[in-house]
């Protein structure tokens, strides 16, 4: 449990250190956003209807970029030897890694995204349910993005491997993140979009930091 | 006691060493030696357990290391090529998040006192990426300072150094073995460890 | 001629910097009080927007001060590239934290300008659009000279940042004005009576002014503190009266 | 003069919230931007100090020890 | 001029050598572009509305995320040292590699593209103006690109930097690009559009290698 | 001739060393010592152009470098700390492409020749990211086979090196002095060479 503090903590102190950095994943989130409506037209209406979809995709790409890193310095400089040398299990000190890395670009996405969606004219409940279903479903973009990040560590090229690796298995959280909202806007009800996020989160914890545990070991052999 | 019983390895389609056999008693070293691409470094992270053997087994006191890899683990000290130091970290903190990860939380006062010891003393505080090569490896090293394991595997630790820090290397060496510390390592240079240790020659 | 160069160089800036701030400063205070009594007790009420208009009190003068800035960033890279002089890069970075201020401050007050006379906080349109990438800009030159820890190269990436960024000002401004306009503002209230244009206009020019001496000051008082941080190992730091005791 | 009462002045013919939002916001920003690069200022005048004063300790020491 | 095409063959060599690299750039592009319906929903007239936003900027997401690797495996291994001192202009070599970096990561998204278009339900007519859009745009993206990626070299957490840094320069781009598409489905003509594409390719190609090697002397020092 | 007046180098807030004068004649060597981060490093960057002086020039045959660095580029080799090879490519990939790069294209049979010499028969097709410390190094020490450069600069090439390697490197540098070549380098060991040269002590 120390071990698991330990590394949160480093982690965050790593991210601390570059100050920029946790900022730089928001504005990308915030400038993708920004693309769309410069890429289709200043049409409100339209905006309004492509708004969840967009904003879900942004931030499964601004999660996803993040993700080059959580492994591969650590495996550069040795760290991650060192990490699998350590007397506490590998799972636990990935699950902290992936922790730290949802608390510095997953979370700080999940409280940007209503200023962007006022800017697609959305509404304070459609704001709300966007919020809700973006905390359900980031945690699951960083813990699904591990896997990947420890499947392509050290494999050249690895950054766009990885996007080809992860990217499909995130289709179901922006499926039912973004039908989430849209089911809110359309007046349905947001509740069973939401719960099957939830369930997909209580797999994700239960499985992935064993998954990439597993794909660390194969890359430090 | 760590016993190596007909340890081969397989690089390619080529196999590097077979029949591997030492034993490293307590408080004595081993020194792996060989011409380049040898197999020394392949060797050494086999007994750190980072690579599979393709034949042969290890034995920690006297159990196969596989029935116990964590009590090993818990035991062991390695230091490969790469230092695992991070960039942006400064020496200080680099060697009291290592600790803190590896699950022995080091106070600060310790880990200064190991910076200075090993001639770091006025860099503690620089990020890592500035330091120069050989202060880098001896931010490496202060680790061995801080370290309660009772084995060391290190790969190549003087490279790099100059004349001081080997010496204060080699002193720092002694007095592991002095403790009844168990010590690995390859060198492409000669060295002078007191106490008794061996010689392990690799390649043809 | 006079010797430029000598005020160029940090030990010298810094002092006259120190005894030059508080005029601006001074002069910023008058300027915005003067403009603040014109905007809400001189000038009248619109007669289409009701009170709402006086948003552009500090909107306009925001917004012009925000393209402004970063010209001048970009002017100092240039001196900057060309005469490799430090002060250059350190007035750059004392310039942005200012800059990208007054950038956020069009984007908010224009976003509650637009509320109550759009109807929607935000529309993609042209000079909206190019606002908030000139702000990306200068977020994206903070952001770049912080990750770097040397001063002098963070310095000089910054310069081709600014540089490159400035090339695009234009670009983004007029490319977007051609993919469409939205944005009608000169026409909203100058249509007025002239007496009305004019007490206006004088707001809002008071009010720029303030805004520029209010830069000024600000970036003379942040490369102090910069020139500070840089130097502290120059003889000259020592011998400060401020560093004495 | 264009106000009545202060009342009314606040109330800014129903675009208080939007007039005051944006002035309130402008000089807040302001106000916090002097205070942050004022700090900025003191900070790096106080370790600038404390490093002077490192040094010539330092020095006199080395002097003193000096036969 | 023999040094410039040694560094264009070595870098295609390099890209051959990881077979796997142009391909996953390329199918990047494919599962962002995908994501889209999924996220947004299947109504045929509005996906053909945003059709050239979304390729568009898909396009820019592609050959961005395969920036940070232009120097940056270079600066790492001591390459970037050599070609600094090599005795042809490092401008020429920066611009062999922008080339390489376009034939790698640019030309096969201008092949692709009307084959998503397709799934987009564009004309014919539209999907060609696509691809003269995409070959006159993707140039652009990797000459701005590399000054971006020299300006973030040895930075950590410089993929993200990276990005912030270029896409709001990437931003005529797609909105002449995505523009000449709309212009043309709407009737009006893309010549506009594609001429001004044009000018700002010959001002990149002018000016960006010359930039980007500044920035790369500042990373080396 | 290669002739330093006064380098000064700072890093961060540090002057690293300062009025740093040195000669090298024609077919002598210059070897740089001091202890780990005295600047040797960054000493040799600064020759090589990678990184600028604080103060001082350095003079090429009389000329000041600054004014004729192309020139000075291409009768110049550097090697770093970094060994400049590409993990993807072959051992004669690397050798050929950085000399196709450097603009003096490379035949293969001379390129097979350097490899075979240096002690990488066999290696040669092999991608580099599997060879051995040892053997990166020789990939990238084989480039001086290949060179035509009258000035060598390098850095520490030493390490790494088994014996054997280290004697064939010796043998090579001395071919090159014995060619009129100029030599600049670093290392922590003791090192014999033929010919005459000096040496240059920086730090404390
Ligand atoms: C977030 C929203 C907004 C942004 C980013 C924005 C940005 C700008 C910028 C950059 C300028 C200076 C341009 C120039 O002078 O050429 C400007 C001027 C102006 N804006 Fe806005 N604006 C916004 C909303 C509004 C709204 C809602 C209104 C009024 C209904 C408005 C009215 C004006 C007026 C009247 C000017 C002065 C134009 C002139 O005199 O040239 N703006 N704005
Ligand atoms: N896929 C492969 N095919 C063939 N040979 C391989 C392959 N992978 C590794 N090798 C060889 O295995 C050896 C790896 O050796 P290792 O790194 O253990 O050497 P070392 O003794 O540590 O050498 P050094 O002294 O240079 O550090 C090298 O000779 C390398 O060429
Ligand atoms: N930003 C900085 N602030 C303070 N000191 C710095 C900074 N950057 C570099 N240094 C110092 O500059 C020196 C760089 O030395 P350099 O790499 O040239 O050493 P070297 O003589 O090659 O050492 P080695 O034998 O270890 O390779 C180091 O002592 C390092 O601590
Ligand atoms: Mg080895
Ligand atoms: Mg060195």
């Amino acid at each position: 449990m120390n071990a698991f503090i330990a590394i949160v903590r480093r982690d965050l102190l790593l991210a601390a250190r570059r100050k920029s950095e946790v900022l730089t994943a928001l504005f990308f989130f915030m400038i993708v956003v920004s693309l769309f409506p410069l890429g289709i037209g200043p049409e409100t209406a339209m905006l309004r209807r492509i708004a969840p979809g967009v904003l879900w995709v942004a931030a499964l790409l601004a999660a996803m970029l993040s993700l080059g890193r959580l492994f591969a310095t650590d495996h550069q400089d040795g760290t991650l030897e060192q990490m699998a040398l350590s007397p506490t299990p590998l799972a636990v000190l990935v699950s902290g890694k992936v922790l730290a890395h949802w608390l510095t670009s997953g979370l700080p996405l999940v409280l940007l995204a209503p200023v962007l969606g006022l800017q697609f004219d959305l509404s304070a409940r459609a704001l709300g349910v966007l919020m809700l279903s973006l905390l359900l479903g980031t945690p699951i973009l960083s813990l699904i993005g591990a896997i990947g990040a420890a499947l392509t560590l050290g494999v050249r090229g690895g950054g766009v491997l990885l996007s080809l690796l992860v990217l499909p298995l995130y289709i179901p959280a922006l499926i039912f993140g973004a039908g989430a909202v849209e089911a809110d806007v359309a007046g349905l009800g947001a509740g069973g979009h939401l719960s099957l996020l939830g369930a997909l989160l209580a797999l994700g914890v239960f499985f992935a930091p064993w998954a990439a545990t597993a794909a660390l070991r194969i890359a430090l052999d | 006691m760590l016993q190596a019983h007909g340890l081969a390895c397989d690089r390619g389609d080529r196999r590097l060493f077979s029949g591997v056999d030492f034993v490293v008693p307590a408080g004595e070293w081993l020194q792996v030696e060989g011409p380049n691409g040898a197999g020394k470094t392949s060797l050494l992270r086999i007994v750190a357990g980072l690579a599979g053997a393709a034949e042969g087994h290890l034995e920690w006191e006297g159990r196969p290391v596989a029935e116990a890899r964590d009590e090993f683990h818990a035991r062991l000290l390695y230091l490969g090529h790469a230092p695992a130091i991070k960039d942006d970290l400064s020496a200080l903190e680099n060697l009291q998040i290592a600790a803190a990860v590896a699950g022995r939380p080091l106070d600060e006062a310790t880990a200064l006192a190991a910076l200075r010891r090993i001639g770091l003393a006025g860099r503690e505080d620089l990020p890592s990426r500035v330091l120069s090569q050989g202060q880098k490896r001896r931010v490496a090293l202060a680790r061995l300072l801080c370290s309660q394991a009772r084995l060391w595997v290190l790969d190549e630790p003087f490279v790099a150094l100059d004349v001081a820090a080997v010496d204060q290397l080699c002193n720092i060496l002694d007095e592991h073995l002095a403790r009844g510390g168990l010590l690995l390592f390859t060198s492409h240079q000669a060295v002078h460890l007191a106490g008794s240790g061996g010689n392990l020659r690799l390649g043809r | 001629m006079i010797n430029w160069f000598k005020f160029a160089s940090p030990a010298s800036f810094y002092p006259l910097a120190g005894k030059l701030w508080p005029w601006f400063a001074a002069l910023a205070t008058a300027f915005c009080a003067a403009g603040l009594w014109i905007s809400f007790f001189v000038a009248p009420t619109d007669f289409q927007q009701g009170e709402g208009y006086r948003i552009i009190f500090i909107h306009v003068p925001a917004s012009w001060m925000s393209m402004f800035i970063y010209c001048v960033m970009a002017f100092w890279a240039a001196i900057g590239i060309t005469f490799n002089t430090r002060l250059s890069g350190m007035m750059s970075a004392a310039l942005a934290p200012t800059g990208a201020l007054f950038a956020f401050l069009s984007l908010w007050t224009g976003a509650l300008w637009g509320k109550p006379m759009w109807g929607a906080w935000w529309v993609w349109d042209a000079r909206l659009t190019s606002e908030l990438i000139l702000f990306f800009l200068y977020l994206g030159y903070i952001a770049l000279t912080s990750a770097i820890d040397d001063p002098r190269r963070a310095d000089k990436a910054g310069a081709i940042v600014a540089l490159v960024g400035v090339v695009n000002v234009p670009i983004i401004y007029f490319s977007v004005k051609w993919w469409n306009t939205l944005h009608q503002g000169a026409s909203v209230s100058l249509t007025k009576a002239p007496s009305m244009a004019t007490t206006m206009l004088w707001g809002m020019l008071l009010m720029a002014l303030a805004f520029w001496m209010y830069s000024i000051a600000m970036s003379l008082y942040r490369v102090r503190a910069i020139i500070l941080e840089r130097e502290h190992h120059a003889g000259w730091v020592a011998e400060l009266p401020e560093m004495q005791r | 003069m264009n106000w009545g009462s202060a009342a009314e002045f606040f109330a800014m013919g129903g675009y208080g919230l939007y007039v005051w939002g944006s002035f309130g916001v402008t000089f807040a920003a302001l106000l916090i931007e002097t205070q942050l690069a004022r700090k900025r200022f003191a900070d790096t005048r106080r370790l600038l100090r404390r490093e002077l004063a490192a040094d010539r300790e330092a020095l006199n020491e080395h002097a003193s020890r000096r036969p």
